[in-house]
């Protein structure tokens, strides 16, 4: 007689999670009242509190093995770190030009065909998975610490402070963001290291924004409260107390930056900002060899299946992670 | 657990408004399966009124919604069944139960604030009820949403209907709930803890009002509540739930004034009786918590906690006896007839046992009203205690206000007030009264925006930002919300550790040394310090807390309903601890509550606050006698009571209280107060009369009169048990 | 002597040089274009040379004459191609975009036929004096401005003192400094103008020609607001100019031009152009049909278009190049032996397949493209040599290998082209790093000391993209030449520089052939610059589109172009 | 409400302001100088420094931008020193393009991401809303220039159905107009997809979860009623915030799509004029984009306040 399967039962989450905060959670506390209780009841309620997390532990990593999203999702980034990482034993250099077989299609010796220089795409499209596993995670954390400084400055101080730092990053959101990014790589110059900066700074408006907003549902809570009566300095209580708190926001914003930071290292080497040849970088091949897409179209679609299901991966640990925790 | 199938009424009786059978509901979670019902047995009867009571976490809710065919996907029903007016609830069609849900039975939830549509204006939404079951066009449904909106005696409906739920009081939303709820006469009304959450006075308005309409509906009523005392109120009969299992069942006077289970009994001494202070008894508390869901239980889920379990106990689960039949002599008879090898029990059935209107699940249900108390000894006798003379701290005319918007919120206006050392000076008042931004501008968490705060003779800071180390340490809090309170990312260690450096200024050596002394006065295990407070009880979080304020040797500590959030017995040890704390420390509390009970427990003085003014201060005994003030009258005729025999009259507060943008001129009160003069009230701010040395509240009516007032409307409120 | 003295024995200079075979009859064609011969004199000339011809070109010439339909009147043509960067104005305009724009309203002196020769067009003759520091041209009568007013040698004075005027920031002074003062343009009379050279200059009328682009003839009154108000003798005017979108053309009813049959030109009504800067889009456009000629299109991604049944892609010879420059004032390039070193390195059949599927021509390390210019090449193209190219290393005191950045622009071919240079480069021992800069970076610098901070002059190592230049000398002096502005390599050879002025001021073509093979062996064996290939200009158009005259490349003129049936 | 509009809009200024500094301080580092864009890179050194000066390109940035301001705020948004044609009319018109192809673009992506999304959200954990999910998000970090490009190999080149360019010949008519724009704006759809989607899936999943949904379930409502009344409403707020917020992302995108598909937009005139040191016409592209996204966001917040009485009210 349950409603499972209906559109409008009530969430799973709700009366899981809502349960255990709500003012009449259903769900027990799984702690003993240790004020006054019979000893051997304690010992057996704390023995049973440990196997419980013990318990959890091994479910959930029980329950991710068997997700299929997140294990499909895992494999395939699995798939690109290792041939990030071995792609020179498994295949033929991935710079090494030959000249007089240019744009030659799938072939036994070369089983992606070959691009405009003659290079081997398979071998290209393999190491191009260096690049963007080094930019794009390396990008994301960068933007999570600036983004994180930000917000957490913008969203501790309140006021003043956070009214000036506010009003500069909707200045910086409202340019367009081809506009930034010319800006940055302009001042910067250009290399892998650049990039990574580059990139994590065009997200750090955004990121701090989230970030911010996470602070300020955070510091009016009443540890926080508790930091200041004791005296903590403001950047104690910023790094040590709200920080570690939220760390869900960030997790989440940083996913999702992950994405956007591959698509970015791609768009910036589309737009010749980005990595220089001959480098295989997926995006910078995309955009190079894009003028052969109608007579050689294996220069270009294997690189952008990579980049493709490596995107697709992510997303899909994401999403995976997401389901078995939510549950 | 097999359930045995067997008809608990004879088949030509009218069908009961609510008859579940032997349910058994589990949830899945993580992979595992927990438990919630365990053979739940009830039944109520057509315009019957039943409570269904237990602590957080006791599976009341679950049967609710169960009986709604409302459980979480990942709950299940393993057993048993619920029929609603003798329909199989499992049996209906979608639509059918679609038709049947607001038809034959609805619901009023706990926030009323959440439970509406934010979006949707209170007419639209009162008129779908209309719409979707009577068919009715927009223009009737409208027409019957404002008849059943003046059911519900909420003020100008015409208004109502165009308004949006945040727009209205906690009050008038719960109104608003309820006439949806009863729009199209249902058969059963289940109210799931429908006053929690609003206030007292608020609280009382809502129980007059289903006390009212009970008189004029048929519906029979599942009342869902943590709240005894609201099952004085309303209910027949009371079903005590506890860990998944009705431990006891009868009518609400024999339960409430004869319980024979000891959990039942448990419930009933925590509660602190009206009038009680710390100074006569510690409360009473119930040893250990509620066994973790899908925790295994052998035997009676109870005996883990039950103070008069013998071994028999936990060896096999009793029945739920007819009281004073079986329970008294079969039960006793099984418990001692009962092999010792668990092997040899032959499988119990669960039900009840015997017709009757009252059953325990005890075997010693006769021995119940003997039950030992479990009062702590209290460490010192607190009449040694006493006051010092001389004031610790001296507020001084302090005023805060607050923008919103373009609005300027005036949260505390002109309080003065002083405290001595040891002493608990309470602080009452609605919520919204400015009770906790005093407590801030205090502890300078809030910068006051005039006005003095004095400690030890020494003016303070604003801002606890700019206060010496020494002030902090001498003036900690206690917060309100123990899931908040402490870091959850850090460990209970990590917590008291970084107090008593910052506040102790104790060094390495000393420091682990102090963080145990702390954890033992607070009476928390070493092991929990390892934990995180996500792994802690509510209890033990507030009982952390409250080592962290004590962790510099406080002069004062602000609580700030420290105890409000959480189960009756837990708020018991709670304030048992702090009044042990206050004894062996010296320390002087302010103490914030909405529960007048707790108040007068704890204080030795007590101030009331209306509209951000300190309106009446005196002993905690002289404001809570007439003379005083009339909002101070009104509060303490709003609090449901245990006491089945008490007469006492409601004083009915008219409206909701006024923004704090715009107070009303003269007395802030005279919008709302029972006893308003004339234009005296409305244009002049009255002046704080003394009704005797110590006692002052702000009222036009000098003290006598005021006596003479309140001594014939109605008795001091009751002392006495 | 005569104007037609002087023609004369030139004529009989250029037969006799044909017959000694020191010439190709291609370069007859060109050379006596040169001296302003008619295509009909030139025709007659090289009957007269008699034999067989000995014609040098790979590149096959446009087939845009042969098997003509006739031409069909009306119509407009649709182009594509770049926007202009700036406003197209014919003074200043150094782009594609604007060049090709600019070729459609305005007209100038002398234009370049389909094999970079010359072929009259405002002007109708032109001769030099003995010292060949004295040019005169005999301008076209009754040719008049799209506006009514009357062409005539005043237009052409005023055209040529504006582009000298550093003023006006044409590209142009660049190209005429030291050759052509202010003052040196002088009005004979209503149709004659003579330019009095600084010094002897045997390439002049390459220098008025459309090959150097600024020099179009504008009203004398030119205001410098072209695009709202242009005014031109060319066979179409300007309609409508959206910046960075189109621009559209209607034909001049009033050209002066008829073809042979005495048709009045042009022969189409008018035409659109659209601007679009991605090649890719370019060649999209072109193969679904929405567009009809593309004037310049680039080798990459063109397979699709030489596949495509409905499109005609035109291959002409060109001298355009890309300049491998080393700056041999800064290390490691001072050392000559690892410039050369590097040039062993290159594969150039290789790189010719790679880069242009083998249709361009392999180069000599000089802009002396062989079949182009007259000058036999030195000896044949430097060939793959490992072994020479380390024992140049190991000479240059850098056997253990060389570490070197090379600078190039993200445009065109330029990266790809580095990267088999870097990949060619490094069995040799040679490392190459490539630092690739966007066209805007690689061309930018700073506005107090442009030339000594853009990075195109001033890289250790570059690669810059050259178009075609109808003249080697243009090249020399805007290459290579001490005083060259854009010599990105910094060159200065004195052997070289003589060589170069003795060149530049003998008409004898026996003795210009000879100096032009010192110059280019003396280019060749120093190695500032490697020039992997003479790139083919390559146009492409839709099979129906014929007509369109020009060298390839943006110099595209319009005028006869229709499109049959 | 008409205060938090007034106040938005005040708010503008400022940011704008800020903007523009940062405008002109951006030409300034960007390589090479408005003279050199104009004359080239084979003009001379003296031509070049003397164009700067006619310009007033030599003066120091803060009188640069104390004219350009000057001039700006009445109105007169100058010239292009490089394009030679008025400011103000070419930035609208390609803004206008660009409104219409994003514009066309939202029309699809907001219908189709929020019944994507919704309907994920309501079927939740289902293999449907892990599909969508999944292939949205996807979509969306595929690069604009990989999904044009191939839609536009197999669409126009390939099989004809669409034209290759965005915009249509002179003459069309209205309904060409969106004929033309089907295929540009198919790959901004995609890079707007995935976030919308998501967002919404969120936001009904929360909605989902709230206590009046209950209420409304429990009122005996139908499913129906409880979606389109309930549910959809709320659930709207965090999407439509999202989708005000990402109008940012989708003229970033404009950029590639109008190289690709050959239209005149603001993205492609942006991008030139910061190469070209076109100060004027950069400044005013970047401020009307600037100020298109802030009116998007404040379009958003008043949507959300119409969608939320509260805000609506209390503002």
């Amino acid at each position: 007689m349950d409603d499972r399967g209906s559109t409008l039962g009530p969430d799973p989450d709700l009366q899981a999670e809502g349960m255990q905060l709500g003012a009449d959670p259903e769900m027990l506390e799984l702690r003993a009242e240790a004020a006054t209780g019979p000893a051997g009841q304690e010992t057996q309620a704390n023995a049973a509190a440990l196997l419980e997390q013990r318990r959890q532990r091994r479910y959930l990593v029980r329950a991710l093995l068997r997700s299929p999203t997140f294990m499909t999702g895992l494999i395939v980034v699995l798939f690109w770190v290792f041939m990030a990482l071995f792609s020179q034993f498994v295949t033929q250099s991935p710079t090494a030009v030959d000249a007089m077989h240019t744009l030659a299609p799938p072939s036994a010796a070369h089983w992606f065909g070959t691009d405009d220089l003659g290079r081997d795409v398979l071998a290209r499209t393999m190491a191009g998975a260096r690049s963007v596993l080094v930019i794009a995670p390396l990008a994301t954390l960068l933007a999570l610490l600036w983004g994180g400084i930000i917000g957490l400055v913008a969203g501790f101080y309140r006021g003043i402070t956070d009214e000036i730092i506010m009003r500069l990053i909707d200045v910086l959101l409202a340019l367009p963001i081809i506009i930034t990014s010319i800006l940055i790589l302009s001042l910067l110059g250009k290399g892998t290291a650049i990039i990574i900066i580059a990139i994590g700074a065009l997200f750090t408006p955004v990121v701090s924004r989230t970030i911010r907003s996470a602070v300020i549902g955070e510091r009016e809570r009443e540890y926080v409260m508790a930091a200041r009566l004791r005296g903590e300095r403001s950047a104690f209580v910023m790094a040590r107390e709200i920080l570690p708190n939220i760390t869900q926001p960030i997790i989440v914003e940083g996913t999702i930056r992950l994405g956007y930071a591959v698509f970015t290292a791609a768009t910036l080497s589309f737009l010749g900002f980005g990595l220089a040849p001959p480098s295989p970088d997926w995006g910078l091949t995309i955009a190079t060899e894009r003028i052969f897409l109608q007579i050689a179209p294996w220069t270009v679609l294997f690189p952008a299946a990579a980049l493709a299901s490596l995107v697709v991966g992510v997303n899909l640990i994401t999403d995976g992670l997401g389901r078995v925790f939510s549950k | 657990m097999s359930a045995v199938e067997q008809p608990v009424h004879t088949p030509d009786a009218a069908p009961a408004a609510l008859d579940v059978r032997d349910l058994e509901v589990t949830f899945h979670r993580r992979g595992r399966d927990l438990p919630v019902l365990k053979g739940v047995t009830l039944r109520i009867e057509r315009g019957e009124a039943y409570g269904l009571v237990g602590e957080s976490g006791c599976g009341k809710t679950t049967l609710a919604m169960a009986a709604l065919r409302y459980l979480a996907a990942n709950g299940t029903v393993d057993a048993g069944r619920v029929l609603v007016d003798g329909q199989d609830v499992s049996t209906l069609s979608e639509e059918a139960v679609r038709k049947w849900r607001g038809e034959q039975i609805a619901m009023v939830y706990q926030d009323p604030a959440t439970a509406l549509s934010p979006a949707m204006r209170i007419g639209d939404q009162v008129a779908e009820v209309f719409r979707y079951h009577e068919g009715l066009g927009k223009a009737e449904a409208l027409e019957k949403a404002r008849e059943s909106l003046r059911r519900v005696a909420l003020p100008d409906p015409d208004a109502t209907l165009r308004r949006y739920p945040f727009e209205l009081s906690g009050g008038q939303q719960q109104r608003v709930v309820i006439a949806m709820a009863l729009a199209v006469n249902p058969h059963l009304l289940v109210l799931d803890e429908p006053t929690t959450g609003l206030d007292a006075t608020v609280e009382a308005e809502i129980l007059d009002l289903i006390e009212e309409l009970r008189g004029r509906i048929n519906a029979a009523i599942l009342l869902i509540t943590h709240n005894l005392g609201l099952v004085r109120r309303l209910c027949e009969r009371v079903g005590v739930l506890y860990a998944g299992r009705l431990v006891e069942e009868g009518p609400a006077r024999d339960i409430f004034t004869d319980p024979r289970h000891p959990y039942t009994m448990g419930l009933l001494r925590c509660v602190p009786s009206f009038g009680m202070n710390k100074t006569d008894a510690a409360l009473q508390t119930i040893p250990g918590t509620l066994p973790a869901l899908g925790e295994p239980l052998e035997g009676c889920v109870y005996s883990a906690r039950c103070p008069m379990a013998k071994p028999v106990c936990s060896r096999r689960e009793p029945d739920l006896y007819a009281w004073p039949g079986d329970a008294g002599t079969r039960g006793e008879a099984e418990a001692e007839a009962m092999p010792a090898d668990p092997a040899a029990y032959s499988p119990h059935h669960a039900n009840p046992v015997g017709e009757g209107a009252r059953h325990a699940r005890c075997y010693f249900a006769a021995q119940v009203a003997e039950m030992p108390t479990t009062t702590p000894v209290l460490a010192a006798s607190l009449e040694a205690r006493g006051a010092t003379e001389g004031a610790v701290l001296e507020i001084g005319d302090v005023s805060r206000a607050f923008k919103d918007g373009r609005k300027r919120l005036t949260a505390v206006h002109h309080v003065s007030l002083d405290l001595k050392r040891g002493e608990t000076f309470g602080l009452v008042g609605e919520s919204g009264s400015g009770k906790t931004t005093l407590a801030k501008c205090v502890t300078g968490l809030i910068a006051a925006d005039s006005g003095s705060v004095t400690f030890e003779g020494k003016l303070l800071r604003a801002t606890a930002g700019r206060r010496s180390q020494a002030a902090l340490r001498a003036i900690q809090m206690v917060f309100q919300n123990p899931d908040s309170t402490l870091n959850p990312a850090w460990s209970t260690r990590a917590i008291l550790t970084r107090s008593v450096r910052k506040l102790a200024g104790a060094r390495s050596g000393s420091v682990r040394a102090k963080v145990d002394e702390l954890s033992a006065n607070v009476r928390v295990e070493p092991r929990f310090l390892l934990q995180k407070p996500g792994d802690l009880s509510g209890g033990q979080k507030q009982r952390i807390a409250i080592a962290r304020a004590f962790a510099g040797d406080p002069t004062l500590v602000v609580c700030d309903e420290p105890a409000s959030a959480l189960d009756v017995s837990v708020q018991a040890s709670i304030l048992n601890l702090l009044v042990e704390l206050q004894t062996n420390e010296q320390v002087s509390y302010i103490f914030i509550s909405h529960d007048l009970a707790v108040v007068r427990y704890i204080s030795d003085r007590i101030g009331v606050m209306y509209l951000a003014e300190l309106i009446e201060v005196g002993s905690a005994e002289e404001v809570f006698n007439p003379p005083h003030h009339p909002y101070t009258e009104a509060l303490l005729s709003s609090i449901p009571t245990l006491d089945f025999d008490d007469p006492h009259e409601r004083v009915a507060l008219r409206g909701s209280m006024p923004s704090l943008s715009d107070p009303p001129t003269g007395c802030r009160f005279h919008t709302r107060c029972h006893r308003v003069l004339g234009d005296i009230c409305v244009n002049e701010v009255p002046p704080f009369q003394e009704a005797v040395a110590g006692h002052t509240y702000m009222c036009h009516i000098p003290p006598d009169e005021l006596l003479a007032m309140q001594s014939a409307a109605e008795p001091a409120a009751p002392i006495e048990k | 002597m005569s104007d037609d003295q002087y023609r004369r024995d030139y004529a009989q200079h250029l037969i006799e040089q044909v017959n000694k075979g020191q010439m190709t009859r291609r370069q007859l064609l060109v050379r006596a274009s040169v001296f302003g011969f008619s295509a009909t004199a030139a025709g007659s000339l090289l009957a007269a040379c008699g034999g067989s011809s000995s014609g040098g070109s790979s590149a096959s010439p446009a087939p845009s004459g042969s098997s003509m339909p006739a031409p069909v009147m009306g119509g407009t043509i649709k182009m594509i191609g770049p926007a202009p960067i700036t406003e197209p104005d014919p003074v200043t305009i150094y782009d594609q975009g604007g060049i090709v724009l600019v070729y459609q309203f305005l007209e100038y002196l002398i234009d370049l036929d389909d094999k970079n020769g010359l072929k009259p067009k405002l002007a109708e003759s032109w001769t030099a004096n003995d010292k060949i520091d004295v040019w005169t041209f005999k301008l076209r009568s009754g040719v008049t401005f799209n506006d009514g007013s009357p062409f005539g040698a005043e237009d052409v004075v005023t055209s040529f003192e504006r582009i000298l005027n550093p003023k006006s920031g044409s590209g142009a002074l660049s190209q005429l400094g030291g050759v052509l003062s202010p003052g040196g343009t002088k009005k004979v009379d209503d149709l004659t103008v003579e330019f009095h050279l600084d010094k002897p200059f045997a390439d002049f009328p390459y220098m008025v020609s459309g090959g150097n682009y600024n020099t179009a003839i504008l009203p004398r009154n030119y205001n410098g607001n072209n695009t709202k108000n242009p005014v031109g003798t060319g066979p179409f005017m300007m309609k409508n100019y959206v910046a960075k979108q189109s621009a559209s053309f209607v034909k001049n009813p009033t050209y002066w031009g008829k073809d042979a049959a005495g048709n009045q030109l042009p022969y189409v009504d008018g035409l659109e152009y659209t601007m679009v800067e991605d090649n890719s889009a370019q060649n999209l456009q072109l193969q679904s049909g929405a567009v009809d000629v593309q004037p310049q299109t680039v080798f990459q991604g063109a397979q699709a278009l030489f596949a495509d049944p409905n499109l005609r892609v035109d291959i002409y010879p060109g001298t355009g190049i890309r300049e491998v420059a080393f700056n041999v004032t800064k290390t490691p390039w001072q050392d000559k032996n690892l410039r050369q070193a590097v040039a062993y390195c290159l594969d150039r059949p290789a790189i010719n397949k790679a880069l242009y599927d083998g249709r361009s021509n392999l180069g000599y390390d000089t802009f002396w493209e062989p079949s182009v210019f007259a000058g036999s090449p030195p000896s044949t193209p430097r060939a793959q040599d490992y072994t020479k190219a380390k024992q140049l290393l190991s000479d240059g005191g850098k056997s253990a290998g060389l570490d070197v950045t090379l600078t190039v622009a993200k445009y065109l071919e330029n990266p790809q082209l580095a990267q088999l240079i870097q990949a060619q480069c490094k069995p040799a021992g040679i490392n190459v790093t490539i630092n690739q800069l966007s066209y805007t970076a690689y061309y930018a610098g700073s506005s107090s000391d442009y030339y000594g901070t853009t990075p195109w002059i001033n890289a250790a190592w570059d690669i810059t993209e050259w178009g075609s230049r109808p003249a080697p000398g243009i090249y020399a002096a805007a290459m290579l030449l001490p005083k060259a502005v854009w010599s990105s390599s910094h060159w200065n050879n004195p052997d070289f520089v003589t060589a170069f002025n003795q060149y530049e001021s003998t008409v004898d073509e026996a003795t210009r052939t000879q100096l032009a093979t010192k110059l280019s062996q003396i280019q060749q064996d120093d190695t500032p610059i490697m020039v992997p290939f003479y790139i083919t200009q390559l146009r492409t158009q839709k099979k129906n589109v014929y007509g369109i005259q020009g060298p390839g490349s943006f110099y595209c003129d319009m005028s006869q172009a229709f499109m049959a049936a | 409400m008409l205060r938090l509009i007034g106040r938005r809009l005040l708010l503008m200024v400022p940011t704008l302001i800020l903007a523009s500094i940062l405008i002109f301080a951006l030409a300034e580092v960007l390589p090479g100088d408005v003279g050199r864009s104009i004359l080239g890179p084979y003009a001379t050194q003296e031509q070049v420094a003397l164009l700067n000066h006619k310009l007033g390109a030599d003066k120091p940035l803060y009188q640069r931008y104390a004219v350009w301001a000057g001039n700006f705020v009445t109105g007169d948004w100058g010239e292009s020193p490089v394009l030679k044609v008025p400011v103000r009319p070419t930035v609208m018109k390609a803004l206008g393009n660009s409104m219409v192809l994003a514009g066309f673009a939202l029309l699809l992506i907001v219908p189709i991401s929020i019944v994507l999304g919704v309907f994920s959200g309501l079927r939740r954990d289902s293999a449907l809303d892990r599909a969508i999910t999944v292939s949205t998000l996807s979509m969306t970090v595929i690069p604009e220039f990989v999904s044009g490009v191939v839609l536009l190999y197999i669409f126009a080149v390939w099989l004809k159905w669409l034209p290759v360019t965005a915009m249509p010949p002179q003459g069309s008519n209205f309904f060409d107009r969106f004929y033309y724009l089907i295929l540009p704006a198919i790959p901004l759809m995609f890079l707007e997809l995935g976030y919308i989607a998501r967002m919404a899936r969120v936001g009904t999943v929360q909605v989902l979860a709230m206590p009046y949904i209950r209420t409304a379930v429990l009122k005996g409502l139908p499913r129906r009623r409880v979606i389109f009344g309930h549910v959809l409403r709320n659930a709207m707020v965090p999407t439509v915030t999202v989708i005000g917020s990402q109008v940012g992302w989708l003229i970033g995108g404009l950029v590639v799509i109008e190289t690709l598909f050959v239209y005149p937009g603001i993205g492609k005139l942006m991008v030139d004029a910061a190469q070209t040191h076109d100060v004027p016409m950069l400044e005013a592209a970047v401020l009307v984009v600037a100020v298109i996204y802030m009116v998007a966001n404040l379009i958003a917040d008043i949507i959300v306040a119409l969608l939320n009485p509260r805000i609506r009210m209390g503002g």
